[in-house]
């Protein structure tokens, strides 16, 4: 009984964080936007995860020494190019289209990755501050407000240029300097929830902190926390493409979208291919992400759910 | 005097900043590896490094470095410039790189409003109309697409074959236009769709249909009653945003070739020259609170609720 | 005035201050489309307060807006015809509009946090009003402000006028406010729930307030309320809404002496402070106001009607005039009034394949009127 | 100042290097970037030409008066720009400073290249005499890196002075220097060799190898260091543009590590394994390397004497050929028949082509079963990072060496206590400590001819033992305005004085 | 504890909040919400709170439940005093009061289940799964909704079935005492009767003791067997209900029951006590009767503080007057 009482409701609302996200990439169908942003990233993510299998060469290595004799191949469509690589040939002769997409699976990993840790800082430290207030969050909010005065760009650049360059420490960087707008956003909404009443219901029940905080107060952020968090992979994407491209991030061989940008750029008038194409391919997944995530948003927004 | 006191309470954060500021930049720094490799020649005997070691403090325990690093950097000292410029005081050395940094973001910072807002307020008005969707479709690219990219592309195909725009340095209009605009790229798109956000809320809001049921023009309900409003989220914003425009000042200025500090920034770091990053680093941070403390002498002006002892 | 006679008037009978006629206005969401007000027929004539009364969401403030065109188009729709001084405030271009909202109508919002500008002191708004469409320089403006603030009751109002809004309470905000709506003497003041936000302390100077206002300047006053207390002391006349629809219209007095349809008889039951004194126990009117985006061809209220019967479902009703009542403003939307007995058709556009017609009679159109349904469209 | 036909727009040349100057003082630098700007303002003793001769400049003759001992006679009609003569003083003033010898002046940059040097001797107002603590065969060419700056005025105003604003004997001055941004020099018209026919040189130094073509071809800028070849068809095809070439003092080697013990935790496969580094070298295509990713901008070597420019070039020896299945039987000999891994460790943004190559390497290495990653830090990083001896398997590097003698490698790169050495520290295998005394014999040797003699015999030891995959000498490629006309050197200098426009 | 003793016993019950202002939020000012109040209330009574907003009737009832330390007095519950009982040690007692608000849409957490929200209570107390849902289900048909809505979340229900979710849960642990704060003064009139009749009903049935507090006073009159009407923080009146609408005393009270508007327009025309201005805040109240700033029938002996003091029977008053 109480199961189907439960099975009624999820098709007809938003719920729990589980079946509200569940409901919420159901009703995706109701907006334009966030169905092409959908269909984008699935489409990009799908080529990501078969990429071993679809691309025609390998991202790196190849047979040797043929492949270097067909460095700088065109696009087919021109002159000199052929299907043999369909988006032409870096200066090492491996095909730009096989780089692509496996530096899709990197690009998606350098999103994702600094995005959890950033927002499990983030919202530690934002429901803590705001539900405790007092000393922590004054302390919290000090430190927001130095992180958010120190140019992050700078300051990932110097400790990358401390710690060295990894694909890790690309990831911990970023991670490490995103959490401020998770931070201030689930602080914000704490503290305007834990004065809502049916937090004080659960206090004047004898509710622990823990459990308000667990069963009150996560679950109501949850939705704002999947918007940045969507929104923020988008933007992660290029600031660690950005990294890369100072020589920051990831290093070579690597097939990596930023590699490849700042490796074409030396070429933009003589083999405009090779950085034009992860250029396209970054601002595609970012699209798609950003599509995704106003969206969401929208979705999520309870003047659109009214 | 509410105002005054929110000034100093808000003066008195940035204090605490600037502090924590100085701490980050100082474990950063020291954490970067010796100097003196840099300094001296590849074969330069031990008693050399050591009496260099010794000139910079790098001997003294950490405690007693931080704490001559804070007396010297309270007025603006960072010590000479290793690598990049040696023998130059790094704090000079950033110095001279600031207006052009400052010029170039005052640029961008001056597209993005110029063109966001117009953006923002159109579409805003015209909702779901023709305008709207080719204004948010826009600014969706604009943040979607990386600024460094936008920055070749416009080498490739404005500067390279357009004369008037030249491809590299500083000194005139002329070399902040393109760098400008990439910079700006990513705040202008995203001010225009704030903008949009915030004017068409504030449309919904109660008092604009006072302001409509009292007669007066469209012009001024959106103007003086609408707009004005919904400015004061995007002014947030754009204090949030004006540190990732100094960062993202590194990576533009250095696709241009433009002589800032965010290129002084990159060439410090590659070399190591750690009073230069500490300087530019600390100038960067102070550039930010004035930024942000202007920002708080705006809202004074916009929101009159700030000066009664509101917060942001 | 004839509540049926205005059925194929295509020119107001101008002989009111204000005259809404068949007013309709439907919301198109992404839920779907809400009707909030549907086939409205009222009017106000200069020096009479006429009281909006119903439940929230009924329709009342949308009502209201649409008079000087302050419902937001999209989402809004809105069709129908607004008399004011003989000229269709629907039709009238945009300089006269904003002049009639200068100079004829004033108009006062429900919620006093909301309805100032918070980043304007109260002096420049009210100024503003004085302005809009006048041309009375600053400085006379910032007098006749500071007059007006000390009419409704601010004092010390010359060093209060460059205050904000959030230096005010919110009863000293209603003022200001009324102080708008009164800049430049209106005709006709629209007042929407002024009072809900406030104490009743408070309430009770605003009622008075406005009492006065209105014997000094003859206007004609329009006040929501959803309080029946308030009903009484203020209203001369008063119009029942339910759902979108004005289902009960009457002279105050009838109105709390011999309600008569079923729902403003059940709201009047469900006031404590009338039972108290009677010593018995409440009769709320069960159930929920209807979903206005999936409404039936059928009377709105015949879920929660304690005397619903198979005719309910044909349609909304019609507007009748109970039998034997004198009054002529006494205008009912139910079928028990009805006393044409083989009157019964809906009042939908002519019979509908899926509107079933009870008594098998095609209905007399005589008693159709111009407020009738008009879910089809 | 000025005159003659100084002046005119006409008579400005602009050029557009990668980088601008980090000190305008001579001593406190060891780049070749900065050099380039400071030989305008400042002239040595002795110079190398366009064709890397060594030739007199401020000092008219020189003699070797024995081992140790060295003589200059210098011009008597030189003038610093502030007007301070030049004499004997002047020149034993520098010399100390640049060996430690001056009392109370702080150590400079380029103290190790001059530590031979014991004392200098004033003979008369214009002759030197410089006394060395023992004989150094480089002696002579290492006098050709040092600029002299003036005296009297560097004790008034300190060294410092110099740094940003120079005060030299060269046949240029500094109008207006913006770092790294614009650097404006005028003729000057008083120079003791004759007026430079360019009157007024701009330096705009733009990173970007793109923005410098870009540049060039827009006819903004006049002389651009091209990092690029692909654009070398861009800039011949453009009508009034060149494409300047010349081989580099330059070459780039893959360093085989050879220690016991490897920081980072690559397994020390070449210590004590000449299987393991022949290995190496058959499994490696350099003349592929050279054509695709150098476009030929570059020249197969197989030793620190690339030709025969070089004192001990040795013809008899050939580069080690293209040969995988040698390389894998050669491996298997080594003991690792399954291949091995390693980390390569190279700089980014360096050398030219410098990660390309190593990325070719990698997947050349990887062909065979070594199973390489790369390390590619900023220069910087990989500075400290070699200093500090975090070095791993393997390194890519690129070595200049203008002195035309591959004495300066041997002590750097190759000795065991040489900076750059890779070789084995302990538990030295006897090839080892045979070529430390041969290079250690070399460097005392002062006769020419039996100094090439032992430099041939260290060459083919080192070839022998695959102490080095050695890989190319670079080809310097630039661009130029056909208007100018202007001749590209070996040591990567831009030197505009011998420079002019054509009519 | 015998039955003669109050349920709960309020004496000298003091609240000020902080308001943190000026540098660094340095100055500290003191709003005196609730300002030494006496109260009593016996087992299944209803006492009614009525006065203007920000008077302190919210603060008063939570401070009651220990939702907020006091600054001073001490409350008793069941003749036990709680007044520095810590959170961990008030939590078995929640089991005996508890609270249901006024807001029927802040105070249901939109994330959880009807059922989960109306069990909290006894999930709280660690009473099992299978227990909490049998009763849950059994009180939503007592507050007349349905079994099946144990399994919806709250955005699915209308305001007045909302409230009823919260009277339920209020209910589930059985409780001796309720502070209802403001309950139906967010619904509409047709809807306000239903939960009115509700409350009546099961204040019988469960042998609650009530403290309503509401601002409208017919609201108070009909429910309440006694009533408190509350100035800035005290207690100005306190009495039997019907008593107080009858013959009010405190002239504060006379002028709240004279703007009362009465749905009966025939007396519209009646002698009506208009206040003047508006209540002085609670940062700074007046010195003495708090109420002689606005008090039409205010005299010199109003700057000294007057006692709640018997008048009639059971009928209180703080006024000089009397
Ligand atoms: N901008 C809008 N968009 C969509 N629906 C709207 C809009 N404005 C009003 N409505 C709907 O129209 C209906 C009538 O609203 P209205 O505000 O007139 O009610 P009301 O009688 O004034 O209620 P209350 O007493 O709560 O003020 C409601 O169902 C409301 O949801
Ligand atoms: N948590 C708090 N912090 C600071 N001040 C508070 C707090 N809660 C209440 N106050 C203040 O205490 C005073 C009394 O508030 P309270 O909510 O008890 O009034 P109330 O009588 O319930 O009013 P209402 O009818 O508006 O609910 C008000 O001035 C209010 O601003
Ligand atoms: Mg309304
Ligand atoms: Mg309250």
């Amino acid at each position: 009984m109480a199961t189907e009482a439960a099975g009624e409701t999820d098709h007809d609302g938003s719920g729990s964080v589980a079946s509200g996200v569940v409901s919420s990439v159901g009703r995706i169908r109701e907006s334009k936007m966030a169905m092409i942003g959908l269909v984008v990233t699935v489409t990009m993510l799908l080529l990501a995860i078969v990429a071993p299998y679809i691309a025609p060469h390998p991202p790196t290595a190849g047979s040797w020494p043929a492949e270097l004799d067909d460095s700088f191949l065109p696009p087919f469509w021109e002159s000199g190019g052929s299907m043999d690589y369909p988006l032409g040939t870096d200066q090492q002769g491996r095909g730009v289209l096989s780089r692509i997409l496996f530096g899709l699976r990197l690009a998606y990993l350098q999103g994702v990755a600094p995005v959890l840790l950033a927002a499990s800082i983030g919202v530690t430290l934002g429901l803590v501050s705001g539900y405790f207030g007092g000393w922590i969050d004054e302390a919290v909010s000090r430190v927001i407000d130095t992180v958010m005065a120190i140019p992050l760009t700078l300051f990932a650049i110097s400790v990358l240029a401390v710690i060295g360059t990894s694909l890790v420490n690309l990831i911990l960087v970023i991670g490490v300097t995103q959490w401020v707008p998770y931070a201030r956003t689930i602080r914000g909404q704490t503290l305007s929830i834990k004065n809502e009443e049916f937090v004080e219901a659960q206090r004047a029940s004898g509710a622990s902190h823990a459990r308000i905080i667990r069963e009150a107060i996560l679950p109501n952020t949850m939705s704002s926390i999947l918007v940045i968090a969507t929104l923020n992979i988008a933007q992660v994407i290029v600031i660690a493409a950005g990294l890369t491209f100072l020589g920051l991030g990831v290093s070579p061989p690597r097939a990596d979208l930023g590699l490849m940008l700042a490796g074409g750029r030396d070429y933009l008038t003589t083999a405009w291919w090779y950085g034009v194409f992860p250029g396209l391919a970054l601002m595609i997944v970012v699209l798609g992400i950003n599509l995704l995530g106003d969206g969401i948003r929208d979705i999520l927004d309870p003047k659109y759910s009214e | 005097m509410n105002w005054f006191r929110y000034l100093l309470r808000r003066l008195g954060q940035y204090v605490v900043v600037l502090f924590g500021v100085s701490l980050i930049i100082f474990v950063i720094s020291r954490l970067s590896g010796d100097p003196v490799a840099l300094m001296v020649g590849m074969d330069a005997p031990e008693e050399l490094r050591e009496s260099i070691r010794s000139d910079l403090g790098l001997d003294e325990p950490l405690i007693v470095q931080y704490a001559l690093f804070m007396r010297d950097a309270i007025v603006l000292n960072f010590g000479e410039s290793i690598s990049m410029a040696p023998g130059e005081p790094a704090g000079q050395l950033v110095l001279s790189r600031v207006v052009p940094t400052i010029q170039l973001t005052a640029v961008a910072v001056f597209f993005a409003f110029g063109i966001g807002v117009p953006v923002g307020v159109i579409s805003a008005i015209r909702q779901g109309e023709y305008a709207d969707i080719g204004g948010m479709t826009f600014a969706l690219l604009g943040q979607s697409v990386p600024s460094f990219w936008v920055g070749l592309m416009l080498i490739l195909f404005v500067a390279v074959p357009i004369d008037f725009f030249p491809l590299a340095g500083a000194g005139s209009i002329r070399h902040l236009l393109l760098p400008g605009l990439t910079l700006s790229f990513f705040m202008m798109a995203s001010i225009a769709r704030l903008t949009r956000s915030n004017l068409a809320d504030v449309l919904d809001e109660e008092f604009v249909k006072t302001a409509r049921s009292k007669g007066i023009s469209d012009l001024r309900v959106y103007g003086s009653h609408a707009l004005r409003n919904a400015f004061i989220p995007v002014l947030t914003y754009a204090g949030v945003q004006i540190a990732y425009l100094f960062g993202g000042a590194v990576i533009t200025e250095q696709i241009f070739a433009y002589p800032g500090m965010g290129r002084l920034a990159i060439q410090a770091i590659y070399s190591r020259d750690f009073p230069v990053i500490q300087a530019v680093v600390f100038f960067a941070a102070i550039m930010v609170i004035i930024v942000n403390f202007t920002i708080d002498l705006l809202y004074l002006k916009l929101d009159p609720r700030i000066s009664y002892g509101g917060d942001r | 005035m004839d509540g049926q006679s205005h059925f194929d008037t295509t020119e107001s009978a101008t002989d009111h201050l204000l005259q809404i006629e068949d007013l309709d206005v439907t919301f198109r969401t992404k839920r779907g489309d809400v009707e909030a007000v549907n086939g409205i027929d009222l009017h106000v004539d200069a020096g009479e307060i006429l009281c909006l009364v119903g439940e929230s969401g009924s329709g009342k403030s949308v009502t209201a807006q649409s008079i000087i065109d302050l419902v937001p188009q999209p989402p809004g729709e809105i069709s129908g015809r607004v008399w004011y001084k003989g000229q269709d405030l629907r039709t009238v271009n945009s300089a006269e509009l904003r002049r009639v909202r200068a100079d004829e109508v004033g108009f006062i919002f429900q919620d006093p946090m909301s309805s100032l500008n918070p980043v304007h002191t109260v002096g420049r708004q009210i100024v503003e009003a004085i302005r809009a469409q006048n041309d009375v320089s600053k400085s006379d403006a910032r007098e006749r402000a500071i007059e007006l603030m000390e009419r409704v009751g601010i004092s010390d109002a010359g060093s209060r006028f460059g205050d904000y809004p959030f230096e005010f309470s919110g009863g000293m905000r209603q003022r200001v406010m009324i102080a708008i709506a009164l800049a430049n003497e209106p005709d006709l003041l629209i007042a929407d729930e002024p009072t809900t936000a406030l104490d009743v302390t408070i309430q009770a100077q605003v009622l008075e307030l406005v009492r006065e206002l209105r014997d000094e300047l003859d206007m004609a006053v329009i006040w929501i309320t959803h309080d029946f207390g308030v009903v009484a002391e203020i209203a001369d006349h008063v119009a029942v809404m339910y759902a979108g629809n004005v289902v009960e219209t009457a002279d105050v007095y009838e109105v709390f002496d011999d309600p008569k349809h079923p729902y403003t008889r059940g709201l009047l039951e469900s006031i404590p402070g009338s039972a108290a004194e009677q010593g018995r126990r409440l009769t709320p009117v069960e159930g929920e106001p209807p979903d206005l985006t999936a409404l039936e061809p059928a009377c709105r209220f015949r879920d929660r009607c304690p005397d619903a019967m198979p005719r309910c479902e044909d349609g909304m009703p019609a507007t009748f005039v109970p039998d034997g009542d004198g009054d002529d403003r006494h205008e009912v939307r139910c079928y028990l009034y009805d006393d044409a007995p083989n009157a019964d058709g809906p009042t939908d556009d002519g019979p509908t394949a899926d509107a079933p017609i009870v008594d098998g009679s095609n209905g007399d159109l005589s008693t159709v009127d111009s407020g009738g349904e008009s879910s089809h469209e | 100042l000025g005159g003659g036909d100084d002046g005119g727009s006409g008579s400005t040349v602009t050029m557009a290097p990668a980088a601008g100057p980090t000190t305008l003082d001579p001593h406190n630098h060891a780049e070749t970037t900065t050099s380039t700007y400071l030989i305008h303002f400042y002239d040595g003793l002795v110079e190398r030409n366009t064709e890397m001769e060594l030739v007199p400049r401020l000092a008219e003759d020189w003699e070797q008066v024995d081992d140790t001992t060295w003589r200059f006679s210098l011009r008597d009609d030189v003038t610093f720009s502030n007007g301070e003569d030049f004499t004997a003083e002047t020149a034993k003033y520098n010399l100390d400073r640049v060996s430690g010898n001056l009392e109370g002046a702080e150590t400079v940059t380029v103290e190790g290249d001059y530590a031979s040097i014991d004392s200098v001797e004033v003979v008369d107002d214009y002759t030197v005499q410089v006394n060395l603590a023992a004989p150094d065969p480089i002696f002579l060419e290492m006098q050709a890196a040092l600029r002299i700056v003036p005296k009297e005025y560097t004790e008034e105003n300190g060294f410092d002075a110099l740094s940003d604003d120079p005060v030299g004997t060269g046949p240029y001055e500094l109008d207006s220097w913006t770092r790294q941004q614009e650097m404006v020099m005028t003729a000057r018209s008083d120079y003791f060799d004759g007026e430079p026919a360019v009157g007024e040189l701009v330096w705009q130094p733009m990173p970007e190898s793109s923005s410098r073509i870009s540049a060039l071809t827009t006819g903004s800028v006049d002389l651009i260091r091209s990092a690029n070849p692909r654009n070398e068809e861009q800039i011949e095809n453009s009508g009034d543009l060149s494409v300047e070439r010349v081989p580099s003092a330059r070459g780039a080697a893959l360093w085989l590590n050879m220690w016991q013990e490897i920081p980072g935790g690559d397994e020390p496969v070449f210590h004590n394994n000449r299987e393991a580094r022949l290995a190496v070298q058959y499994a490696t295509d350099i003349p592929s390397i050279i054509e695709n990713i150098l476009v030929g901008n570059g020249f197969e070597i197989h030793g620190w004497a690339y030709n025969d420019q070089y004192l001990g070039y040795n013809d008899s020896l050939d580069p080690y050929p293209h040969d995988p299945d040698r390389a894998e039987e050669l491996l298997a000999e080594a003991g690792y028949s399954d291949g091995f891994s390693t980390t390569l460790l190279v700089p980014r943004g360096r050398y030219f082509k410098g990660v390309d190559t190593a990325e070719a390497l990698a997947t050349q290495l990887g062909d065979v079963g070594i199973d390489v990653s790369l390390d590619t830090p900023e220069f910087g990083t990989f500075a400290t990072q070699t200093q500090e001896g975090e070095i791993p398997g393997m390194m890519l590097a690129a070595w200049g060496n203008p002195t035309f003698n591959p004495l300066d490698p041997y002590g750097n790169l190759v000795h065991p206590d040489g900076m750059f050495s890779l070789l084995p520290k302990q538990n030295q295998p006897s090839w080892v400590g045979e070529l430390t005394s041969m290079i250690e014999t070399a460097q005392q040797t002062a006769d020419r001819e039996e100094l090439a003699s032992q430099n041939q015999d260290i060459e083919a030891l080192i070839h022998e033992q695959g102490v080095f995959r050695f890989l190319f000498q670079y080809r310097d490629v630039y661009g130029v305005n056909d208007r100018l006309e202007w001749d590209p050197r070996s040591d990567e200098l831009v030197d505009m004085y011998p420079a002019s426009l054509a009519e | 504890m015998s039955d003669s003793e109050p349920l709960v016993q309020v004496s000298g019950l003091t609240k000020h909040f902080e308001e943190r202002s000026g540098f660094f939020g340095g100055d500290v000012e003191q709003v005196q919400a609730v300002d030494g109040v006496d109260l009593t209330i016996e087992r299944g009574e209803t006492f009614g709170l009525v006065g203007e907003s920000g008077c302190g009737k919210s603060t008063l009832g939570r401070t009651i439940l220990r939702l907020y330390d006091p600054t001073d007095g001490t409350i008793r519950f069941k003749g036990r005093d709680i007044t520095d009982s810590s959170y961990d040690e008030l939590r078995p007692l929640r089991e005996e009061m508890q609270l249901v608000f006024q807001d029927p849409f802040s105070s249901l957490n939109p994330r959880r289940r009807v059922g989960e929200i109306v069990e909290e209570p006894l999930a709280i107390q660690g009473v099992d799964k299978r227990e909490r849902e049998e009763r849950a289900r059994k009180l939503l048909e007592r507050v007349g909704l349905q079994s099946e809505h144990y399994g919806r979340y709250p955005h699915a229900f209308s305001g007045g079935q909302r409230q009823r979710i919260g009277i339920a849960r209020s209910l589930i642990v059985e409780p001796d005492f309720i502070v209802a704060d403001e309950p139906v003064s967010a619904l509409d009139v047709s809807i306000q009767a239903q939960i009115i009749n509700l409350l009546d009903d099961l204040k019988d049935e469960f042998d609650l003791a009530l403290l309503i507090i509401a601002h409208d006073l017919s609201v108070v009159r009909y429910v309440a067997d006694r009533m408190g009407v509350m100035y800035l923080g005290e207690l100005a009146e306190v009495g039997p209900a019907e008593t107080v609408f009858q013959d009010p005393k405190h002239p504060y009270t006379k002028a709240l029951l004279s703007s009362a508007p009465i749905p009966d327009p025939t007396r519209r025309d009646r002698e009506r006590i208009i206040l003047e201005g508006e209540p002085p805040s609670p940062i700074d109240p007046p010195t003495g009767c708090k109420f002689r700033t606005r008090c039409p029938k205010a005299f010199e002996e109003c700057t000294a503080e007057p006692e709640l003091e018997e008048e009639d029977p059971d009928h209180h008053v703080s006024c000089h007057l009397y």
